[in-house]
């Protein structure tokens, strides 16, 4: 059982620290369409996180709820991957961030829908369809910036030189994971690669942009999000995010 | 102008049948004939809208990262998309009148065109996200609701739909609102300092007095318009104050008492002054609120030349758009 | 005395924001020199902000001491101008921000070493050879930046423009200050505004720089931060200031 | 080479005398004639220890923003201070062997010179920030001290400043460690977590094993290296570990142990393979670091333009300078 919550908050954070930096860009936009693309993205994965953290809440007998969880937690204890937390960038990185991002968790989810916990089995079905149009959102611009002018193909490029290197963490294993996995409960992310390498050779190929080479960020003496070792940007994240919740306790919202 | 003037008369026949389906409460369609007066007000009255709806997502925006519960997160995150929709319809039936949106949020950025003053005050707390729905919302409703029947008909079938969400907002501030009543001393008194803030620029929002609204008169001619300003701020306010009641919060006007006799609240003038150097770009955040916009339109510059040169070589290689 | 603490936390405040603000461009700077100049100023106006946020507490009989009122007030609690709460923007904008704050600062703090208060005459004595400084730090750039390429005349003109409608703020009395005047003990600042004036003008004149025609920024019904009124951009620097502070309230440092 | 050859002999005589100052213990000054493989290994060594300076001010100002008290901000931004101090110095230094520092600067911004692996691992909580002081400075003022007795002078004098400097920053940075070893089990906890993760890189500061350091040999002889890169880890953890005793605080490594044959403690091996995974750019905050530090010299070039341009009109009016 914790376990099973620690796989749901590794899951839920995820979501909620990428709709947090996708929230960002509402009033940032470079054109209305995108922002309400970007803001349903957010609302998208903020309704996944809320699911995967009360879930969390509720199996580890803790009984925290949703905001307790999001709001309430230290840095080291939330367990989401590092790629996630990184600053928002320009849109070239956020189209190569959802873009990775989605790939692999669309990969996850249709795994995820076959999991023997009916909840986590649930709220992959419904998420499957909401990514699967997140996915399609940025690969369709990765397409239009990496053959559209000279200066958005480098822009992509830049993007994905950023993200790239903190995608081998999608794909490295936690001892839950592998303990979850046995019991049917959870997806190896190591056996997501595959899939993941083709869908962004395919739109790279599309987009005609090449996809970097790069040099996979370090971990601590091989911890890293999962372990609740993040970047050094998150702290600031949480501390805007957490900063009226934290100022008082006792108020109902 | 009689029928024997008819070989002259194509235009007056033309305005004739525009008049009689006015007065008839018929609508007008984009492809009537329509005097140019009423185009450009329209048009004006219009993007104006859509401008506030863009400009009034930034005092709510600025909680969108901080908000205290997931709930009222998603529940924020949601308005100010609809927000952001509404900006897109309204774009859109100013667009049937022949101008285009990028001229259009080119006014905005470079300070040609205004929005709404409202949206020139600070969202200071998160009570505000709930006073800004209660108050701001409340009084967009009151401004709108007749303009579901605008004689223009994409503004009407805009502002239907429009109208629609907005009271929806209008009521989960509310409930905000009552939730942040009934919780801690700090919240309760955060909510009173929000309808002290908010109170007097929401009053404001329906225009200077009947007297200083030299077009009223036209657009109420045109059926673009359905009530005088004062008219609507006598309604906004008598539907206000038993809200205020029931929340547990007082307005910040001590000449605010029930008339027995008119059958309505009077209430206080507000600052035309303040208004006046609000609506000249002296509010606490004009610069801000434009600024904001202008930047992200220019350095999102280079993705919407990426979409066009996209589409370009796509049409070139005869593909389908993406 | 409660006049006194008000006074001592608006001039203390106003220096420990700007310092909070000076201090994000370390490691952003165009050159090592200047970012040794602004920590430095930083570092001074964090030292005169200490002594009189410690003496606010004294004084106001409430026993804070520094960290108290620094890390502990909440948004509307502080009384400082809105001016030093802007983002940091570029060089010419922070450039042209700390050329009107220490231009205005100086002339204040002259008068004030000859306060009634011993303990302000001796924050305001000391902290005059500091804020003279800066006042040139400034203005040389100023000038630097008015007198040398197209671009950076442009920038410094831009920054101007930025910071100028909120130096109305600083030449308006609040009642505290009045009082305080009228007791010897306080600086009246609308009698700032020639000096000021003819500070600028010089600067400007050197910098080959026109004063650009500004708009106050509007107050809220006659409320802005000496009333603790302040702009969107405060709750943010406080949220990031206050964190780790709040993280641990028992917490010894 | 003999006497005889004197009309050939001037390089070699320069040589010699070079060789007899180094013997002596003598200071080789900018003027003096120098071999050129020792003035490029100069160059390098003094250039990345300036560079180290300057990146290892951006993980201790990842927490000057949010310093938990006035006093800790004040010493913290002295701190940082200090360091853009000890890089300027550096570079100064470097300048008088006859290398420019923008040139150097640029070097750093695209990667082609390095600095101290130390600073590409991240500072999580204010608890790094007293361990960076306490095993970071630490380590280097171990390697540094002895450096204040290097053979170039320059270099040398900056090294005494530097290194004065340096202390007293350690000492701060115990004496946070101390008073936060004193405070919650919340405070007490992150300085264990603090150690755990600086400890084996503070301990590859000095360098891989001397089996694998082909160039210790040479610097030695040139005297701008005075230890090995083992000799000077040892003593390192001989002088940390009654320090850590002294903190409450468990180095992470189970092999350390005193070894009173030795005299020494012995300790375990770190991971070399990280070593050198980081040293190639695969550290947790390789690309961040060098980023940010191109961001800024980037961003800051219409700055130094201006200022070079306000030079010239000067000069050219027969000003002073500012």
């Amino acid at each position: 059982r914790a376990d099973l919550a620690s796989y749901c908050l590794m899951l839920g954070d995820d979501a909620l620290i990428l709709a947090q930096r996708l929230t960002e860009w509402v009033t940032r936009a470079h054109e209305l369409e995108d922002e309400v693309a970007l803001a349903n993205t957010a609302l998208d994965l903020l309704g996944q996180a809320r699911a995967l953290l009360a879930r969390a809440g509720t199996v580890d007998g803790s009984g925290r709820d949703e905001d307790a969880l999001a709001h309430f937690r230290s840095e080291d204890e939330f367990r989401n991957v590092r790629l996630v937390e990184l600053p928002r960038g320009d849109f070239g990185r956020t189209v190569a961030e959802l873009l990775v991002f989605s790939t692999w968790r669309l990969a996850l989810l249709n795994r995820l829908t076959g999991s023997a916990d009916p909840v986590l089995a649930a709220v992959a079905a419904k998420a499957v369809k909401e990514v699967t149009y997140h996915r399609d959102y940025a690969a369709r611009w990765a397409v239009r910036l990496g053959d559209g002018t000279e200066y958005s193909a480098e822009r992509l490029h830049a993007g994905l030189a950023d993200v790239l290197p903190f995608a081998e963490e999608l794909f490295t294993p936690h001892s839950v994971e592998h303990r979850l996995e046995r019991a049917g409960v959870a997806v190896d992310p190591a056996a997501l690669r595959r899939e993941f390498d083709e869908v962004l050779d395919q739109v790279c190929a599309r987009a005609t942009a090449t996809r970097p080479e790069v040099t996979p960020v370090g971990t601590l003496a091989g911890r890293a999000g999962r372990d609740g070792v993040h970047t050094e940007h998150f702290g600031y994240l949480l501390a805007e995010m957490q900063s009226l919740a934290r100022s008082d306790p006792e108020a109902t919202w | 102008m009689s029928t024997e003037e008819a070989t002259l008369g194509t235009e007056s026949e033309l305005r004739d049948h525009f008049e009689d389906r006015i007065a008839r409460d018929q609508r007008i369609e984009p492809r009537d004939w329509m005097p140019s007066g009423y185009r450009e007000t329209l048009v004006r009255q219009i993007a104006q809208h859509a401008h506030s709806e863009i400009i009034g997502m930034q005092p709510e925006g600025n909680w969108l990262t901080r908000a205290p519960s997931l709930r009222r997160k998603a529940i924020l995150l949601a308005k100010v998309q609809d927000e952001a929709g509404h900006g897109l319809y309204l774009y859109s039936a100013a667009e049937t009148l022949g101008v285009d949106r990028s001229e259009l949020t080119d006014k905005l950025v470079t300070g040609r065109q205004k929005y709404s003053s409202i949206f020139n005050y600070p969202a200071l707390t998160f009570a505000d996200i709930g006073v800004i729905g209660w108050l701001v919302d409340g009084a967009a409703i009151v401004n709108q609701v007749p303009l579901c029947r605008a004689s223009y008909g994409p503004y009407a079938r805009a502002m239907i739909r429009i109208c629609k969400e907005e009271s929806f907002h209008q009521r989960q501030g509310y409930e905000l609102l009552m939730t942040m009543m009934s919780g801690t001393a700090k919240q309760r008194a955060a909510v009173q300092d929000a309808t002290d803030r908010w109170w007097w620029p929401s009053l404001m929002m329906f225009g200077p007095p009947d007297g200083d609204s030299p077009n009223t008169r036209q657009s109420m001619e045109w059926g673009i318009k359905r009530h005088t300003n004062d008219e609507l701020r006598q309604k906004f306010v008598d539907m206000t104050v038993p809200q205020a009641e029931a929340l547990g919060v007082s307005p910040p006007d001590s000449g605010l008492v029930w008339n027995p006799e008119r059958g309505h609240h009077d209430f206080s003038e507000p600052d035309w002054a303040e208004f006046r150097r609000v609506l000249k770009g002296g509010g606490p955040c004009n610069a801000q609120r434009v600024e904001r916009r202008r930047a992200a339109h220019e350095e999102g510059a280079w993705v919407r030349e990426a979409a066009a040169a996209h589409a370009a070589k796509q049409a070139e290689r005869g593909e389908a758009a993406l």
